[in-house]
């Protein structure tokens, strides 16, 4: 009656019939674990794999580096918590909410500090947003480099998050006429800060407590992050702790020395705030690939717009010849991830995949190759070209840039 | 009696003591913009970056391993590898005070004076070569006359004047371009997975 | 420069400040832990009591058992996967999905089995379903009972569901025309079972095997559970192994002995599968007293129907004399959970909170007292009735029945 | 060439093997499909059961402690507190068999024979007082003829003919009923969080 390893015998059966069925397996007898072993529950140890996963040689030390999202083991829209990609500057701030402050200062009627429980007596909304690193995709601008859509593609996650409009607090402190642009900063060791325009700041962004229902991650801000939907991942400042309001952008740090694109004549284009239209095949992919042979292949992918919605996207098997318009699955909210399918009947001979999205404004998500006509290969960020994964007929898979 | 609430104000928070501001309010802008009352000469900062900041930046702002470089580079921008420094790169020079003062030395941020920010601030410059005398001393009042070589070579974002972003073309569908695709390029990592074969080759380009 | 308490000074300042402001603390100053520390991450310190929790007098052993998810602790419409609630009749069982076998038998042409990798190459679907026990709330039939949202209100999850349409797997099978019943079976020491008339199978429920985008959790049926939206979640068999197709039902002990209602007259109903419009007001609550005294206060809570949409909540703070119609935040789905929220100005004084979801269909959350006149007090199951918590002037918070 | 699929059949999975199927088909029905063929007494079950199941059910199926009661309660389902058990409760005999053999005795389920079930169950019926001859012999011949008490008191789900769902009117939204709320009942458990004060105070009702 022990449990028996069924790798042999997978998909096939003996005569008389593959034993995981035929004996009667342990868990089947003999009680499990019950309530309350784990109060916060983890997932099982069969999917100890699933993790973030960083490239050490991308950074000098942890605490100022990334980690990715492994894309290529997710489904749907929410990325779990646990997984959502880690990108610090000094480090993960490790706060006590009840000595957490925000302050309001700047071109304000009052200046203000908000203790959390203040925040929380805000009225507060609830909407899912991806967030992605201006950064992803940065090392494939000079061609294919890393072989798995984890580290291609996974500087990105989208949860449900919690918060407080921020325009309710500006209100609060009341944005004189010519306060035209905001300063968020955090409270960690890079005490991160960005130029956010007045518009934006009215508009959408939120200053989140929760993510996915349940508090911020450390990693992810706790207890307080900046959200500014649909733009770059290093705006939505961390661990926040101020707001400052001015009529004029600070230029700091990491939005001159980073954050900035380097065009092929020396220009840099600044303030290159929204994400553009992108999307990516998650399976089959480097890191997942085809084990089962030719006949029924799900492919399964991610598509996201900093514009809005994604309206459309098409799919093509023979390295962008000849395309199909995929199956969004799930709900299509706006400056959110969308998840699509093509359902195919694999022969068994190479496959050649991609995938190029469409947002809610028109834009159409670009070939590698017609950026780097524009851009050259030095911009760094913004990088969301069309994707090549080349499916081998044994059913593994390569990054690949094609004719 | 309670009641319902349509719309704000709500008279939440309390205000900001003059100190408390005072404490938070760091930040400094291209037009000086916050910039604190001090000083501090290129070779005060000398012994200052070779006792904070050396062990990674190097002597002389070249950068030790992955640590970032501060200095050179100049006229690299249109290279196949430019590198991009406070000289080369860097539009504004408040920049360089601001991110000193909130985030350098990496590991213990907040630790300088405002007169050793000055001070380290007028070296970087001379590592830079945008000033050239041992004796120049850094203060708010000459700061925002010393300006950095690459200001001018900042643009809007205009990504959307891009030819494939401007037309808005319906996408073609079938037989979109000639002949059978051909992979041209393959990985170059090709496992990066950590414990994998090959992961320990270091590959190209940064994080941001 | 050492971190300073700031209990004593929360939400005022000294003449010169609050020291929590005005010096520099550890976390400003020095690296936190960098990427990687946590490859699968976790919940802040300072969250540790968000956990699920069990009512140790319930059950006679913790293999047979429930606990119950922190509805207080938590916003939006999505449940993290580690504070989902647990109910095991035999504990949980551990499955390497490399062992797992799903069979179909019965009225079908072709009798199947597939293994993990086959459904995963079926065309798959996301979908947001709450999943509530059909004995949630049910302590409370007799009376205010326990005080917390969390034991009256915390037999139930909301997440997002990735799996195979069922109606493929039997379409995949053949079910013969006499075949008007399924029977689907856990792989579990319980080996649970349930009748499903075909009608719901081939309707809207999907064979799973994810939750918010990551692997189902062991205690949520990893690697294959059942999803039957709407319905009792005592039906979305876990550890899913087999699924025979009938042409009656079997009234198994789950059917017969459990999940039916008991009337007053003696009478049990059966097969009461629906999960009926119902809503509870998560914060205040008696977990989640007001401790901010007078002024702005968030009321939040969350509503469902196993009929469709929820399309209008109705809070009162009076005890049911008068309504306000809330604010419905989010995403609004058939079977999902929806979060609503009243801002009030509160003037100190005591509280008589309830909510009132109406349905899609037009049905309305009854009181306990209509559940009761129609019911008795015996039923167990399917308590669905308007709950009440006194707001006291102190902020505490308490279970009440009201005239 | 590969190509896109629009629906099924996808032709996967294989074909369940007899004795596949024979291994995991272990339900039974009220009209007596899959009954597997055996027998059992009640004097031969009632040995099964002291061995097996006495320690949580009880000797006579009173139940110890918290574990299930699984006989008596007869006539006590409109009593304030129900006892519900197969005797008294359950509708059908095959529910017994079929979930005796796939989930007891609790935490070695399986480990029964069929005919250990039969006897077991023949034991079941007698505490119940369904039967009363101790010679009495269960099998998959007379299993059928067999009816529990409590049957005919199963009626189809009529909630929505109550009068609180069946009118579904407009409810009212102001001054919906006379003079001001008055607590009439407070939680019994104050507070049922491990560790509080008054969390040993054990309650009323089950989980299920
Ligand atoms: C222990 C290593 C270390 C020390 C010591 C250190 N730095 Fe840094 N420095 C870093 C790292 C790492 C970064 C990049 C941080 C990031 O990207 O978040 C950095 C970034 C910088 C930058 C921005 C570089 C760019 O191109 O954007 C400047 C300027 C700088 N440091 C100056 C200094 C000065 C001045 C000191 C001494 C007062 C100093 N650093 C000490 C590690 C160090
Ligand atoms: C170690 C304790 C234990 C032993 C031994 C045990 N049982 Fe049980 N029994 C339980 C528990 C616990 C349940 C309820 C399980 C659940 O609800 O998921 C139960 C449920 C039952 C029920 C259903 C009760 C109801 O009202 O729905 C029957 C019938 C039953 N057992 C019969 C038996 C028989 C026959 C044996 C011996 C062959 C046995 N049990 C041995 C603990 C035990
Ligand atoms: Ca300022
Ligand atoms: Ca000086
Ligand atoms: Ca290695
Ligand atoms: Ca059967
Ligand atoms: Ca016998
Ligand atoms: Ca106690
Ligand atoms: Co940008
Ligand atoms: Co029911």
């Amino acid at each position: 009656t022990a449990a028996v390893a069924g790798g042999a015998l997978t998909g096939t059966a003996r005569a008389d019939g593959d034993p995981l069925i035929t004996e009667i397996q342990d868990w089947n007898r003999y009680l499990g674990d019950g309530v309350q072993a784990r109060p916060y529950g983890v997932p099982s140890e069969f999917e100890a794999h699933v993790v973030r996963r960083d490239v050490e040689w991308l950074t000098a030390s942890t605490e100022s580096s990334v980690n990715f999202t492994p894309l290529h083991e997710l489904e749907g829209i929410i990325t779990p918590n646990g997984l959502c990609f880690e990108r610090h500057h000094g480090g993960i701030a490790e706060i006590d909410p009840a000595n957490h402050r925000l302050m309001i200062n700047g071109l304000v009627d009052k200046q203000l500090v908000f203790t959390m429980e203040d925040l929380k007596r805000f009225p507060r909304e609830n909407r899912v947003y991806f967030l992605e690193c201006a950064a992803n995709s940065g090392m494939e601008w000079r061609g294919a480099q890393l072989n798995g859509c984890q580290y291609t593609h996974g500087m990105i996650h989208c949860v449900v998050y919690t918060g407080v409009p921020l325009k309710y607090l500006l209100q609060e402190a009341g944005v004189k006429t010519n306060g035209k642009w905001i300063l968020p900063e955090g409270a960690d060791a890079a005490a991160m800060t960005r130029s956010v325009p007045i518009e934006k700041a009215l508009d959408d962004c939120l200053v989140a407590f929760k993510m996915n229902g349940e508090a911020l991650r450390p990693e992810q801000g706790y207890p307080l992050r900046l959200v500014v939907p649909g733009w770059e991942g290093n705006m939505w400042v961390k661990w926040l702790r101020r707001i400052e309001v001015g009529d004029e952008p600070w230029h700091h740090r990491e939005e001159t020395s980073k954050y900035t694109d380097l065009l092929a004549n020396g220009k840099s284009r600044r303030f290159t705030w929204v994400m553009d239209v992108k999307s990516v095949i998650t399976n089959p992919s480097p890191q997942a690939p085809v084990t089962h042979g030719k006949g029924p292949l799900v492919i399964s992918g991610v598509a996201w717009s900093g514009n809005g919605r994604v309206t459309r996207v098409d799919v093509s098997i023979d390295g962008g010849r000849n395309w199909h318009t995929a199956r969004i699955d799930g709900p299509s909210l706006p400056k959110a991830m969308h998840r699509f399918y093509l359902d195919i009947d694999w022969d068994g001979s190479d496959l050649l995949l991609q995938s190029r999205a469409i947002d809610e404004m028109g834009y159409v998500q670009p070939t590698k190759e017609e950026l780097r006509v524009s851009r050259g290969e030095n911009s760094i960020y913004h990088n969301n070209g069309i994707q090549t994964w080349h499916v081998k007929t044994d059913g593994t898979v390569e990054n690949v840039e094609i004719s | 009696a309670s009641s319902v609430r349509t719309d704000g104000p709500f008279g939440l928070g309390r205000e900001a003591t003059p100190a408390e501001v005072a404490a938070w309010d760091i930040d400094i802008r291209p037009d000086g913009l916050g910039l604190p009352v001090g000083s501090g000469t290129v070779a005060e900062g000398e012994v200052l970056y070779t006792d904070n900041c050396a062990v990674c930046h190097g002597d002389f702002g070249e950068g030790v391993g992955r640590w970032p470089v501060l200095a050179g580079g100049q006229d690299s921008l249109t290279d196949e590898r430019p590198e991009k420094t406070i000289g080369s790169f860097w539009p504004y020079l408040s920049t360089v005070y601001d991110y000193v003062r909130r985030a350098m030395p990496y590991g213990n941020a907040r630790s300088l004076s405002d007169d050793d920010v000055y001070a380290i601030t007028a070296y970087l410059l001379y590592l830079n070569d945008v000033v050239t005398d041992e004796e120049f001393e850094l203060s708010d009042k000459n700061f925002v006359e010393i300006r950095l070589p690459n200001e001018d070579n900042f643009i809007p974002d205009d990504r959307y004047d891009e030819p494939h972003y401007a037309n808005k073309a319906e996408p073609c569908m079938t037989d979109c371009k000639a002949g059978v695709a051909e992979v041209v390029m393959r990985a170059r990592i090709l496992d990066v997975t950590p414990g994998s074969a090959d992961d320990d080759g270091a590959g190209a380009g940064a994080v941001d």
